[in-house]
């Protein structure tokens, strides 16, 4: 067991608090996936579970034991900007593992395996200092999988990573991550991670828990228009109030299927992507896109 | 610049003894008020005093090692040579005195003493006060690196006296830096010997000759009011009251 | 011209020295690097962790500490020497010591010379690492000591070069060595002290002589570093 | 006219050739998104153009004139992971004006307007090197729009920027960087960024140019695999050889319009995402994924 | 037991010294401000441009002379002083020019003795910034000059521990002043060639209220360097 938990846990930054969280409990073998805007704590929430800063008021848990600082690392963290320690990318795969004492025989595998699956293989004697922005990310990442810990802390960890490599990763992390049976807390801006790596959900608003559930629930239902802008709904005001409308939902024209729900659009741009065109506007004042087929009108 | 500097200013190499004391510091405020030419004292040993008048990098010298000086002046690089005052060297060591001196009244006798017990701390800095020791274990016909725990400090005569204090051993100190920093150490005098332990300082004039960059006119000047009534009389009067002791004795009164 | 010789005699004078074998010059040179290496290496010892503590630490009064530490890295070494000397002087509070006058009293003095030099440097280049490290570190599992050190191999060339200060501050100083050693032949005379003494002797060309070896120890040492700079990226 | 030539450009990193461009142009006053995997080189021809770097070989125009060191700068900078020097968001912003002489009152307005245009007005006296970092990404971005350059040169700008901030941006920058006037190369990983901001589009892999055209033409026919790749196609073995289909493009049983291309799907998950559920699963080895309406089987 | 006297009576002399308005303790603690501060403009001048061309330059035998700095910075004061000296003494090559013993040759030594010690240390705190300013600055489009002020506001606290260190070796060096100043009463004794003379007149009070009052320069400027470490994060 080695589920994550939040009491009461507040932190400050510069005189601001930054994180108020009265109770939050990430179950373990779960991945959660944390949304929310730019400065609303997600970073604070991970560097405190990862032990890096010391919540003002309150306390963590892991696997219902307090979260100490010395004993044995349990978690490992991968932040969204990657540092480096000098020497090579191999280098800074191995350190991790050697500092919590993994024999050099299954060290070599370890980094081996965790390379092969982030793509990074070629990159291994390479100066870890001296990759471009999503090599350094994807060797970020790396050094976290290799660590296998009950807790894994990752911050944006695709963000920087290309199209073909993200796919390729959005397709094995999960199978890698249960079969290291490791409890998962992902931050992320992107839609498409949260889907595929979330299976619970948590929407950090402020410092403060918005809102929290399994996916499908929060999909559903968004408690709140935050939360649903986040999960990428559109907001439309109906006559009988506001809608949200799940993104690809938004049809022009007799939609197939789907309780309808006539709104009148005022185009702004419509761009051309060949095969299909992409119309931009706004319907009462909300900016929607919706992407009209090849022989629609 | 060098032009003006001729006549308003003289180096003058000068051995620390006299300086330490605070003498010339005296002698060169009087000078200066008199003749409103600037003296810089430069003190060094008189090793180093001469050495810097055989290159000719200073007008004056204020020394107190007749054998050395004598050197010098045949070699042509001092000349005018005259006696200034002499005071003499007292043989300082620790109460006990284990080595006996005390006892003695000849000096190449207690050196011979200090020769086997020891520990004697000597200059070793090309002092006058050095070649003094020098010749007087000579004189004893002790082979100095023979002499029982002798070690040298290279240092003036002032940090010589502190280390003989700190290891309670014999050294050999002028009148003038004794009666300075007595009060200072627990070493007792334990001989004086007028006839062989007088100290001799001697100021000269650089060769202009053999050194043309000397500032002859300035520097005579400055040996001339050395020697003079007035100038003497300092040297007399100089720290009795404040040290209950004459440092030095005027030699040119009787000129 | 005296200096002509000055100069260029010194050099053949330096390589005789060196190569007469000439005891005395060899045992100066031992010595001197015996007595600074061995301080350079106690303000080590005693510097660098402290000066991880400046770096890192968030204790009250930290600044005050960090003013301290750099006043004291301006100390004067004769006003160090001259204090080591009144303590340990026959009336001083040490007197009984008899430690006056030996190189240990030296190495202590010296040692008191380099290590606020030695703190104030390293701090600084602790400092000067890239500020998320030690946090990775953490985070990958390193104890505080741990930490230390693979911090300190991060930030080495920072922290030669503060040793390097520290060594070039003591080796090169004169002040304190003279007061407190007493420049005793055959005993307490380093390479700087010897200087002052053949100079006084008016030795000019031994003088600088000695001057050479001095800068040719400094040199071996910084060529050592300069070697560890060229696996900066290793 | 602002419009940036390279020419025979090359350009080496730790001895390997990292960039080698033929013939290369981006038109005056028109956006171009560069597309390419990790370590393409994408970043290092921004780096190029902003005269950071000097090309090993060839030279390297804009509007008609070779790019000089000297002389008042005509490029502004947003590098992914940004740099600020010590002192307020607002300094940060305030300084490239100052360097380029810009009168103080006409720079406190400038200052105000990026800010606003990137949401950061209340983060303007913060200290700059104390911010979350999507409020990091947002500033920096911010600081190259306040310059309002000839060419401005933006490497993942939105890569760390939340949903909600990113959509307001997506919406406004076009009409910003339109009325400026300025020639914008964005380099992205975003399909949405892509279409959104390049009408042109050029597809750099290993160093070299792979594609290059409108955004339309390049989207009609990807002329390549990787391009098709990066562009979000999914790439499929048809009886008459490959196929890309359009994201989205790919529908569960009868579907409405376009050429039909029947194929057989091994489900490997389904993931409910609550009114629609996203299957993903392999064709003829490939990955891919679909989303099926609600009342689909 | 004179420690004591020495120690405690110190302070009291130190505050006499300076209330008494002895004209001449006062022109010796005038004479070394100006001096030092003198010749740490000078190092400043020349060693912050050479320290950054050092950091940021490429050019070939870079490596070189970067060790030869790392030298220089360890050269004992007293060869300084002595090279100095033979250069300027009347049998010099330079004798003419009458510059010996005066405050001019001293501010010459001091400086030769900063200047490496301003570049080595400049040129660290400039390489510790982040790597990416330079290419942020150039970007925003700062040309070389402006650049290299702004990198030197951004690593003005480096700078100013290098200047310190600059200042603080050569306030408190006695080796080269002694040698090149000849420590003349009135026109070239400063603090810590004063601290030599009294000791050698066994007024070790005296001595070590110079010594205080020499810490106490040392610290008014610390306060200046702490006071700016204040504004740190503006
Ligand atoms: N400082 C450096 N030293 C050596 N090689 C480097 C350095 N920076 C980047 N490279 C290499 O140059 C190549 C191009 O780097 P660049 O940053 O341009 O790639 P990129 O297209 O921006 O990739 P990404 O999408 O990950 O940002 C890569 O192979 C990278 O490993
Ligand atoms: N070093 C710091 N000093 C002061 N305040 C900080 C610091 N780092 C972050 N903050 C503030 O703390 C709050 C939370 O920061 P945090 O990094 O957790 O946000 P975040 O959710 O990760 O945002 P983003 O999505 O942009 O990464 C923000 O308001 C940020 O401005
Ligand atoms: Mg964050
Ligand atoms: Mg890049």
């Amino acid at each position: 067991m080695s589920d994550v938990g939040l009491h009461q846990v507040t932190f400050q930054r510069a005189g601001r608090t930054v994180l108020d969280v009265a109770s939050l409990r990430f179950p373990s073998r779960t991945m959660t996936a944390v949304l929310g805007p730019n400065g609303a704590g997600k970073t604070t929430l991970l560097r405190l579970v990862a032990g890096l800063e010391r919540p003002a008021s309150g306390h963590i848990t892991i696997g219902g034991e307090p979260l100490r600082r010395d004993g044995p690392p349990r978690t490992a963290l991968a932040l969204s900007d990657a540092v480096f320690v000098r020497g090579t990318v191999r280098r800074n795969l191995d350190l991790g593992l050697a500092l919590r004492d993994v024999p050099p025989p299954e060290r070599e595998i370890r980094v081996r395996d965790a390379a092969e699956e982030c793509g990074i293989t070629d990159l291994l004697d390479r100066p870890a200092r001296q990759l471009s922005s999503g090599e350094a990310q994807r060797v970020n990442l790396a050094r976290a999988l290799a660590l296998r810990p009950e807790v894994i802390l990752l911050d944006e960890p695709l963000a920087a990573v290309d199209r073909l490599t993200r796919r390729a990763l959005l397709d094995d992390l999960p199978r890698l991550l249960r079969a290291a049976g490791a409890t998962v807390i992902l931050v992320t801006h992107d839609r498409e991670e949260a889907f595929r790596l979330g299976e619970r959900i948590v929407v950090l608003v402020g410092g403060q828990v918005r809102a929290e559930g399994a996916r499908r629930d929060l999909l559903m239902e968004p408690p709140d228009a935050d939360t649903a802008g986040l999960l990428g709904f559109v907001l439309l005001e109906d006559a009988d109030g506001p809608v949200a409308v799940a993104p690809g939902e938004l049809r022009a024209g007799p939609g197939a299927g789907g309780p309808h729900v006539g709104f009148t659009l005022q185009v702004t741009d419509v761009l051309d992507l060949g095969r299909q065109r992409l119309v931009t506007g706004t319907i009462g004042g909300r900016s929607v896109e919706l992407t009209l087929p090849e022989k629609a009108p | 610049a060098s032009s003006t500097d001729e006549r308003t200013e003289l180096i003058l190499a000068t051995t620390t003894s006299a300086y330490e004391s605070g003498l010339l510091d005296t002698l060169i405020d009087q000078f200066r008020a008199l003749t409103g030419i600037d003296v810089k004292p430069i003190a060094v040993g008189s090793g180093a005093a001469l050495m810097m008048a055989q290159r000719g990098d200073a007008d004056a010298t204020l020394t107190h090692d007749p054998t050395a000086e004598a050197r010098y002046v045949a070699a042509g690089h001092l000349v005018e040579g005259r006696r200034l005052m002499h005071n003499d060297f007292v043989l300082v060591g620790p109460a006990a005195d284990p080595a006996g001196v005390a006892s003695n009244t000849d000096a190449v006798e207690a050196m011979r003493r200090v020769a086997t017990l020891g520990p004697f701390v000597s200059r070793g800095d090309g002092s006058g006060t050095e070649s003094r020791e020098l010749l007087l274990w000579q004189e004893a016909g002790v082979p100095v690196d023979s002499v029982k725990s002798r070690v040298e400090t290279g240092q003036g005569m002032s940090a010589t006296l502190y280390v003989a204090n700190d290891q309670q051993a014999y050294t050999l100190v002028d009148r003038a830096t004794w009666l300075t920093l007595r009060n200072r150490v627990d070493l007792v005098p334990l001989l004086e010997d007028g006839a062989r332990l007088r100290n001799d300082y001697s100021v000269h004039l650089v060769n202009p000759e053999l050194h043309p960059g000397t500032r002859v006119v300035p520097a005579r000047r400055f040996l001339e009011f050395m020697v003079s009534p007035a100038a003497q009389q300092v040297i007399a009067e100089f720290g009795r009251e404040r040290l209950g002791g004459q440092l030095f004795i005027p030699d040119a009164l009787g000129e | 011209m005296h200096w002509v010789n000055d100069l260029t005699t010194a050099l053949g004078e330096a390589w005789h020295l060196l190569l007469s074998g000439d005891a005395e010059v060899w045992a100066i040179i031992l010595r001197t690097l015996a007595i600074s290496l061995c301080a350079t290496a106690l303000a080590m010892v005693v510097g660098v962790p402290l000066g991880y503590g400046l770096a890192r630490g968030r204790f009250p009064g930290r600044t005050l500490v960090l003013g301290m530490v750099n006043t004291a890295m301006g100390m004067p070494p004769v006003v160090v020497g001259l204090v080591v000397w009144l303590f340990f002087t026959r009336s001083g509070p040490f007197g009984g010591s008899g430690l006056l006058y030996t190189p240990q009293a030296m190495v202590l003095a010296q040692f008191l010379i380099a290590t606020p030099l030695v703190i104030g440097f390293s701090a600084a280049s602790i400092q000067s690492l890239p500020p998320a490290l030690p946090d990775l570190l953490t985070s990958l599992g390193a104890g505080p000591w741990r930490r230390l050190w693979l911090l300190s191999r991060e930030a080495r060339l920072g922290l030669l070069a503060a040793v390097m200060a520290g060594f070039g501050a003591v080796i090169s100083e004169v002040g304190a060595s003279m007061t407190v050693g007493g420049n005793l032949r055959g005993s307490t005379r380093v390479l700087t002290t010897a200087i002052v003494t053949v100079t006084g002797r008016g030795e000019m060309a031994t003088a600088i002589a000695y001057g050479l070896i001095l800068l040719a120890l400094a040199f071996t040492v910084t060529l050592i570093l300069t070697f560890v700079q060229q696996r900066r990226d290793a």
